[in-house]
């Protein structure tokens, strides 16, 4: 391993970056979401504080901050701290692993008398070969961390909360990864470097150049759909709020917390949220890719050089995760809850039949191309 | 003559871990009393197991071993299942899942 | 010591940790939180012996869905106290600690002292950079193994058949249901 | 006509009257039923002429007509044709069965008419004769075998055929049964034959069997003939296997005169003389024949003295006779006892035929004791039996006479015969007279002892005819054998037809030459002791009715052995038959259920038993067997690894 | 034509049937299925080729390869008939019973086509496991047919037979692993293969029982004395039939007791010659006391069936004695015999349970008379007993000649006690008819003054071929002998080392299903 200290301090640092940028994130999410909700339903929202009520969120992360400590009388206390922690730490993990731009070449150089690289650092948390399983496998863990709250508060609505997200999770995670694998069978691979990689240019088929960006939901339109619908579900988002639905179950898992540990609550669900809008776009709308007509990213290294051309990808990809956050945004405040067994119901009698369905009519058409 | 090398890790270390974990999921299973958590043991053994196989397939770089803890990934599952499912239709009569009180084949 | 020694030796100390956890804690579901961490561990020594796509399976099937599982079945009991977490019997607690102890010592004593299986774990696996095991896998599995997998499906819904069927029986509580 | 065609039309006649009636044994039509039976039979006796025409004119050294069907049974080197052979002794056989079975059927019709199910009658009637055909035409002992058992089974069948009286039906299987020891003994012979020669033919079997050798026992040729006897026992009701044959006198009386006198129980006496060769080369065997046969002949004829039933007197005399005719083949006197069983068989049927009148006419009354001076009500009958009493008792020139005295003079004679054997003879020809002149006096003669409601009267045309030609026969019959000293004497010579005709088909037996005076000698002493003996009996039951019940006291304990026929039936049962039932219960339980089936639940209990003591590790404790698992991975493992 | 199908084609029959709506539709389709495949066999029967003592329409697929297990069938002389006479005997039965099964109707002729398709497999086995398999799966279907149908004492009587022949066949499975060893040993390869079996050259040591041959050799004969049964193993058979419903017992009677005789043909006679030779002794003996003790039980019992049951233990008796003859006349007999104790044992439960089904009494006692009141049934039941007792021109005869004729040409003695049963057979099935048919109107007969006892046209169809039968079988034997006459007399050339060729030689096992098998 040619790991040398710079490097392996770049690549912490980059670690750190990555996390905190998922925790700053949340903040600027609340203050969309309540924005949002506000420009919906026709009302202001937070508007006092600041230009645009931006400052309303220091305002908010003060008050957690410094809230008085709140424990539920029972014996379970490592379980009932243990909770939002664990929250925090798939979305990071699963965050992560998706590269958010082009790699960046670096030339040998020299420093503290010392010949240095020539390195390439990935424009993400780290490195998996199976990127794909790798996610889903880590975001299932979210579901301890709610069944910590539930059981670690010793309170029926949280029991309950818990109970309803964990099966909810468990369910739709089988549809979520069979909305995957169209894709992978298309892309050939489970390597998110690769798939962004295989989305660019124009969308050919059979010869014939289409005036379509070369993402994969124009291949795969219904395992899109599908994949979003089981996203919302596993972010435990409206319209799949059942795990906290308010009007039954006071405020579901976390009804016991307050404080930073709340905080902490919101923070893992919005990084959830920042994963699954990277996922869409990775997977279906040509990651950090710009569409055919602008330049690509071969073009704008020549143009621009490699740091460069990595922050104006990157700053692509922000722009289309951002828009996938509006949605989430936006569907919250425009759809309402489901009933529990609508949910199950479409999770179990409408969307895995689909998905299984895409999975083989992928799967026939991919081996009929190929072959 | 015992030469342990600790410091270049192998198929052998792997091999002791696994066999510790199996052993420790056998006192699991043989030990407690609980059905869940004697269901539990049996899932750390195989997990024990899967270490072996995964170990093995490395070094001698076979695939094959892979495939081995595939499919016994998919039986542990079946397993869970199937175990749970009868510890939920014991709860429901018994009101209890201790091993204890079932000594006895009865209606 | 290598990077790879130190990993190891950490995933070691974790998953053997949190498999004592398993079997000490008396609590049944502080037991299969242990359990999930210590699979979570296993999955880590997956990932660290280049197999990927196991640890992922590992982590999403396993950790993700049945220990989930498990943990919501231990919820929906919520028995109030664990008793007699442990077996009785001085004589059979003895003879389980003593087949234990014979099995493992009886697995490290021949694994330390075989020659061969030393061989076998030289540094030439080392060179091995295949680090993409996936596809070989698959290929394995649809092929080679295509009867077995096939097999596996068919358990797989007699099975979840099977578990609805034993969970739905009638009585107990739920006997008017 | 072929000979083939021939051979076919006369077996096949009477199976297809059997087959027709038997489809309509329901039918109460007798006179049809009749009509096609005697049809039958008289199609087949025009067979059977026409065949024996065609013998006689063949060469005597060689006179047989073959004919060969199919393949029966072969397998490894065991085969058998259905083959059929007409020769000279068959001939006789043939002529007698169709013959006087046609008569018989022509009696029945009378007799059956008031009968419920006269087509089945008839059905099994034509079906015992097709049978006897097979056992006299059959060119092997296994088609004979097929007859000898067809005929048994008909005979079962016509015995019980008043089945719903229990007595009849038991002594139809009384009749089977014993019937069937003697075909153990039958079969068996067959297979000492085979392993002996190889070979189930008779021309092959006379032909290869040694020239007249002293084999001593444990011979398979020995042994062979002595089961065959045993065989012959069973058929032709000798001693110790008699006892059916009075029994079976519960069928139908037509019945007893075709097969239990004229037909079926002669079988015996013709598969002697068919083996005759064979029987040659054993003569121990024979003269174990001639004992049985004088001895039967005694005992029968001295039971027959105290019966006081019609048919079971004839019944007696038939075995008595049958005796004779063993006591011949017995001393080497095949002709003769050919000879006898011919005109037996006319004066037998006849008897049987005519007490069938008579127990007709009196309403199915069979106890003398309640006839008499039945002389004037049924005077053809009457008359008709007198020609047969006085064949029976050998009166000249009547058919017995010739015949009987023929065997006498034999048993004496011949070098297989002994005095002795000629005196037990002579007893039995004196009682022979006694009872059956005995049997005259009491139904026919004397006075009327009949119950007043009951009106005898003569039978129709249909039944006295066949007497009238059986009473005939009965007289001319013996004309075609007259012994040579009496042929001399006689104007124009006659000669002995039947010894010519059979010269050359029986083994030869050496007689003293030139013995003419003591010939006459011998034939004087045993007709005086007929005579004298029917005089006796004429004297003690028509003048002196009171005689033979003074004598009966005087000799009470004789007289009470004699009228229980030896106690021979109760022997049989009461040692033998009960007994093995009575075992068999004790098997069936002590056995079987007691021994066999208790030391199987015995073995049971001992693994219930080992199990229940295994049973504690199976404690229910899942752990416990956890453990058992962990501690056999354990020990497998210290095997594999330490 | 192949013989798996005409193994296997009962079973699709069986889910026909299963899945028919009514009692009437199954019973119609069973009729109709049995009698198609009682057609396909004849088929069979005219392809054979009877000049030929190899196996023919032979099939064979290797099964578990690592063992030399072989999917592997053949027919022969000696498999022919008993194959006819299975499939003759199942539209009879179905046809028997077409009013007496009258519970779960779909259930019983179901389980008449599996009991029918493995016996059919029993017969046509040419590889000693799966011979195994198909004698020990025979056994289910009839079980549950006793457990199920059967009288009063159904359960005991059902365990009873299964446990005693499934104690029996497990010496032999021990038996057959032992010379699948063997042949490991002495042919290179692992085989279960009958024909490679026949090639061992297995150690006998004259008068010590221990040796290896005289020790397979019993292993071999405790299933099949059982099975057939020999005396002391028949406790089971009484109560068996007894117990089993009417098609139970002939099938019970017909087939299933062959596959004893038939192991012991197959099996035992050729693959253990010296033992046989030396050995035979004590079976020839068993027989004979069978035979006799057989016929002397029967002769005391106070029901129908039972007696008739233990007739068979006298007439299997006989077959035993046949085959331990060891030459052409026995063994051809013996073959012949169970042919005939198929039929007219069969036709005889078929009887009883005709009358049984009316008057619901075996008790011979009860009876009395029955001949005036059921004219057409007592013809048919004297014919039977006819055959039953073995008078010529019926089949029972030629059997009962060919086996003491080839017994007596070998072991002259038991001949001399065999004859004795001949004599008791007539003896208990004429004191059965007399009580029960003759004699004046008893209790039953009484009791049924008014009401027809009389069988109807639908068992006069099934008792109708089954006599034509007894009088073809008794007046040609020759035309079924002509097809079995070439196998024994191969067998009886060579049964000191015996061999079998197959007809298409150069067909090796194909390997296809071996990656299943493994």
């Amino acid at each position: 391993m040619g790991a040398d200290l710079f490097e392996i301090g770049v690549n912490t640092a980059k670690l750190l970056v990555i996390f905190l940028m998922m925790v700053q994130i949340v903040p600027l999410l609340v203050w969309v979401e309540r924005r949002g909700s506000a420009y919906i339903q026709n009302r202001f929202g937070p508007n006092r504080v600041g230009p645009l009520g931006l400052t309303q969120l220091l305002a908010d992360a003060v008050k957690f901050i410094f809230k008085e400590e709140f424990i539920p009388d029972k014996n379970r206390r490592f379980i009932f701290y243990a909770a939002p922690v664990v929250a925090l730490i798939p979305g990071a993990l699963a965050f992560a692993a998706i590269p958010l731009s082009i790699p960046i070449s670096v030339e040998t150089f020299e420093l503290f008398g010392q010949s240095w690289g020539p390195y390439t650092f990935l424009f993400q948390g780290y490195e998996v070969g199976i990127g794909i399983v790798f996610v889903l496998g880590v975001s299932s863990l979210g579901a301890y961390a709610l069944l910590m709250a539930g059981y670690g508060s010793s309170n029926k609505y949280s029991m309950f909360g818990a109970l309803r997200a964990s099966a909810q999770m468990i369910s739709y995670e089988l549809a979520l990864g069979l909305s995957l694998v169209g894709i992978l069978l298309i892309f050939n691979t489970f390597d998110f470097q690769q798939i962004i990689d295989a989305q660019k240019g124009q969308m050919v088929i059979a010869g014939n150049a289409l005036p379509l960006p070369n993402w994969g939901i124009f291949y795969q339109p219904i395992g899109f759909i599908l994949f979003v619908i089981a996203v919302f579900a596993e972010t435990n988002r409206l319209p799949f709020d059942l795990p906290e639905a308010e009007s039954e179950l006071v405020a579901g898992y976390h009804t016991e917390y307050g404080g930073i540990k709340m905080n902490m609550f919101y923070i893992g669900e919005y990084g959830h949220m920042l994963v699954a809008s990277g996922l869409m776009v990775t997977f279906y709308f040509g990651g950090y890719n710009l569409p055919w007509f602008l330049p690509q990213a071969e073009e704008l290294i020549a143009s621009y050089g490699n740091v460069m051309a990595a922050v104006i990808l990157h700053l692509v990809f922000l722009a289309k995760v951002g828009l996938f956050l509006w949605i989430f945004v936006w569907v919250r405040w425009t759809i309402p809850r489901f009933r529990y067994d609508q949910l199950m119901d479409l999770g179990w009698k409408t969307m895995l039949p689909w998905a299984l369905a895409n999975t083989i009519i992928t799967a026939i058409v991919v081996f009929w191309m190929r072959s | 003559m015992l030469t342990v090398d600790f410091v270049n890790i192998g198929l052998n270390h792997y091999l002791i871990l696994s066999a510790i974990v199996f052993v420790i999921g056998m006192l699991t299973v043989l030990l407690r009393r609980n059905l869940i958590v004697m269901l539990m043991g049996i899932e750390l053994m195989l997990n024990a197991v899967n270490i072996t196989f995964v170990a093995f397939s490395h070094y001698n770089q076979l695939v094959n071993g892979q495939v081995m803890v595939f499919f016994v990934m998919t039986i542990a599952a079946a397993e869970a299942g199937v175990g749970l499912a009868i510890c939920v239709s014991i709860f429901k009569r018994f009101k209890e899942v201790n091993i204890s009180l079932f000594e006895n084949l009865r209606g | 010591m290598a990077g790879d020694s130190i990993l190891f030796y950490a995933l070691s100390f974790l998953i053997i940790y949190f498999a004592l956890g398993v079997l000490m804690n008396p609590n049944p579901i502080k037991a299969a939180f242990n359990l999930v961490l210590a699979m979570v561990g296993v999955a880590g020594v997956f990932f660290h012996l280049q197999s990927g796509f196991l640890g992922g399976v590992q982590l999403a099937v396993y950790a993700g869905a049945v220990m989930v599982l498990f943990v919501m079945v231990l919820m929906i009991f919520d028995l109030k106290k664990e008793r007699d977490a442990f077996s009785q019997g001085f004589l059979g607690n003895i003879g389980k600690l003593l087949a234990a102890g014979i099995v493992v010592s009886l697995v490290i004593n021949n694994v330390i002292l075989s020659s061969d299986l030393q061989l076998a774990t030289s540094n030439a696996a080392k060179a091995e950079s295949g680090r993409d095991t996936t596809k070989i896998l698959a290929d394995l599995i649809f092929t080679e193994y295509v009867f077995a997998f096939e097999v596996l499906g068919i358990l797989l819904l007699l099975v979840a058949i099977g578990a609805v069927s034993i969970s739905r029986i009638k009585g107990g509580t739920h006997a008017d249901s | 006509m072929s000979n083939e065609l021939l051979f076919a039309i006369l077996l096949q006649a009477p199976l297809v009257g059997f087959v027709i009636n038997g489809v309509r044994f329901q039918s109460k039509d007798y006179k049809f039923a009749g009509i096609l039976a005697c049809s039958a039979m008289a199609i087949s006796f025009a067979c059977s002429v026409i065949l024996s025409s065609r013998l006689l004119s063949m060469d005597p050294a060689n006179r047989h007509i073959t004919s060969t069907l199919f393949d029966w049974i072969s397998a490894g080197s065991f085969n058998a044709e259905v083959g059929f052979t007409v020769d000279a002794i068959s001939a006789i056989m043939i002529l007698v069965i169709t013959g006087v079975g046609f008569l018989i059927h022509l009696f029945s019709v009378g007799y059956i008419s008031h009968d419920e199910r006269p087509s089945k009658y008839f059905a099994y009637l034509n079906f015992f004769v097709f049978n006897m055909l097979l056992l006299v035409l059959g060119d092997n002992l296994l088609v004979m075998f097929v007859g000898w058992e067809g005929v048994g089974l008909c005979s079962y069948l016509l015995i019980g055929f008043w089945f719903t009286d229990r007595e009849k039906a038991a002594a139809g299987m009384k009749a089977f049964i014993t019937n069937r020891i003697g075909d153990a003994g039958f079969l068996l012979g067959i297979f000492f034959l085979f392993m002996e020669f190889g070979t189930v033919n008779f021309q092959d079997l006379n032909a290869l069997a040694p020239a007249a050798s002293l084999l001593s026992w444990g011979e398979p040729l020995v042994l062979a003939c002595l089961f065959l006897f045993i065989g012959a026992c069973g058929k032709s009701a000798q001693i110790p296997l008699y006892v059916w044959l009075p029994d079976a006198m519960a069928g139908p009386t037509p019945v007893s005169a075709l097969i239990h006198a004229a037909t079926m129980v002669t079988a015996g006496v013709y598969m002697i003389v068919r083996l005759n060769s064979v029987f040659m080369a054993a003569p121990d065997v024979m003269m174990i024949i001639a004992c049985v046969g004088a001895a039967t002949a005694l005992i029968a004829a001295s039971i027959g003295v105290c019966q006081n039933d019609i048919k079971k007197v004839l019944a007696y005399s038939t075995v008595s006779q049958l005796g004779y005719m063993f006591l011949g083949v017995g001393v080497g006197a095949f002709m003769p006892a050919m000879f006898h069983l011919m005109t037996h068989a006319f004066f037998k049927a006849l008897m049987f035929l005519g007490s069938g009148s008579v127990i007709h006419a009196m309403h199915e009354e069979q106890d003398i004791r309640k006839m008499g001076g039945l002389k004037k009500a049924l005077p053809i009958t009457s008359f008709t039996f007198t020609l047969g009493w006085l064949a029976i008792i050998g009166i000249p020139p009547f058919a017995g006479f010739f015949s009987k005295d023929e065997i006498l003079w034999y048993s004496f004679a011949s070098d297989r015969g002994a005095p002795f054997l000629w005196v037990i003879g002579v007893i039995a020809a004196g009682l022979t007279a006694f009872y059956m002149t005995r049997l005259m006096a009491l139904t026919f003669w004397g006075k009327s002892r009949v119950p007043a409601d009951v009106h005898p009267h003569e039978s129709p045309a249909t039944m006295t005819i066949p007497l009238i030609v059986l009473g005939v026969l009965s007289v001319v019959g013996g004309w075609i054998g007259i012994p040579h000293v009496i042929g001399a004497v006689l104007p124009g010579h006659p000669p002995n037809l039947l010894e010519g005709w059979l010269h050359y088909s029986v083994a030869k037996i050496t007689l003293p030459q030139d013995a003419h005076v003591m010939e006459w000698i011998l034939m004087g002493v045993s007709l005086s002791v007929a005579g004298l003996s029917a005089i006796f009996a004429y004297d003690s039951y028509v003048r002196n009715p009171d005689r033979p019940e003074r004598l009966a006291k005087r000799y009470s304990r004789l007289h009470n052995l004699v009228y229980n026929k030896y106690f021979v039936d109760e022997i049989y049962f009461g040692r033998i038959i009960n007994p093995l039932i009575e075992a068999s219960k004790g098997l069936w339980v002590y056995i079987d259920v007691n021994f066999i089936d208790k030391a199987t639940y015995q073995a049971s209990g001992f693994v219930k038993s080992l199990g229940s003591s295994v049973r504690t590790l199976q404690n229910g404790n899942l752990q416990t067997y956890a453990l058992y698992i962990a501690l056999g991975a354990a020990i497998a493992l210290s095997f594999i690894m330490g | 034509m192949s013989l798996s199908v005409l193994i296997f084609l009962p079973l699709v029959y069986a889910l026909i049937v299963w899945m028919m709506p009514n009692d009437r539709a199954v019973r119609y389709s069973s009729l109709g299925f049995s009698i198609f495949h009682l057609g396909y066999t004849l088929a069979f029967l005219g392809g054979f080729d009877s000049a030929t003592a190899s196996l023919q329409f032979v099939e064979r697929v290797m099964w578990v390869k690592g063992a030399g297990i072989e999917y592997f069938l053949g027919m022969d002389g000696i498999s022919l008939w008993l194959i006819v006479l299975s499939n003759f005997l199942v539209p009879l039965i179905v046809l028997g019973s077409w009013t007496s099964i009258e519970k779960k109707v779909g259930g019983f002729h179901v389980s008449l086509f599996l009991l029918q398709s493995t016996m059919l497999g029993t017969f046509l086995a040419m590889d000693a496991i799966l011979f195994y398999t198909f004698f020990e799966a025979s056994l289910i279907p009839m079980y549950f047919m006793v457990g199920i149908w059967g009288g009063e004492n159904r359960i005991y009587a059902s365990m009873k037979f299964f446990i005693y022949t499934m104690f029996g066949s497990l010496f032999m499975l021990l038996s057959i692993i032992a010379l699948m060893f063997m042949t490991e040993d002495q042919l290179g390869a692992m085989s279960s293969n009958l024909l490679q079996f026949y090639k061992l050259q297995i150690p006998f040591v004259a008068g010590e029982f221990l040796s290896t041959q005289t020790l397979l050799f019993f292993g071999f004969a405790i299933a099949f004395a059982i099975k057939v049964p020999l005396f002391p193993f028949h406790t089971w058979l009484p109560d068996a039939h007894v117990q089993a419903p009417t098609p139970g017992s002939v099938i019970l009677a017909g087939v299933m007791l062959k596959m004893g005789t038939y192991g012991f043909m197959r099996i035992s006679l050729p693959l253990f010659p010296e033992a046989t030779q030396y050995w035979g002794w004590v079976f020839l003996v068993l027989a004979v006391i069978g035979i006799i003790y057989g016929a002397l039980v029967a002769m005391v019992q106070p029901d129908m069936k039972k007696l008739v049951a233990y007739s068979s233990v006298s007439h299997m008796g006989f077959v035993v004695m046949g085959l331990f003859a060891m030459n052409a006349e026995g063994l051809t007999g013996g073959l012949y015999q169970m042919l005939n104790h198929g039929v007219s044992t069969g036709a005889l439960f078929l009887l009883v349970g005709m009358i049984y089904e009316r008057t619901h009494s075996r008790k011979i006692e009860d009876y009395g008379g029955l001949a005036p009141a059921a004219p057409i049934f007592t013809i048919f039941f004297i014919i039977v007993t006819m055959s039953s007792i073995a008078v010529p021109m019926t089949n029972g005869f030629v059997g009962e000649f060919l086996i003491m004729l080839g017994t007596f040409l070998a072991y002259k003695p038991f001949v001399i006690f065999a004859v004795l049963g001949v004599v008791l057979a007539a003896t208990y099935m004429l004191w059965m008819v007399k009580r029960v048919f003759f004699g004046p109107a008893g209790k039953i007969v009484t009791e049924w003054k008014d009401k027809n006892l009389d069988i109807n046209p639908r068992e006069i169809a099934v008792l109708t071929p089954l006599t034509i039968l007894i009088f073809w079988m008794g007046i040609f034997p020759n035309h079924f002998l002509d097809f079995s006459k070439t196998s024994i007399d191969h067998l009886v050339k060579n049964k000191s080392q015996y061999f079998l060729t197959i007809e298409d030689a150069g067909k090796a096992p194909k390997g296809t299903y071996s990656q299943i098998g493994n």
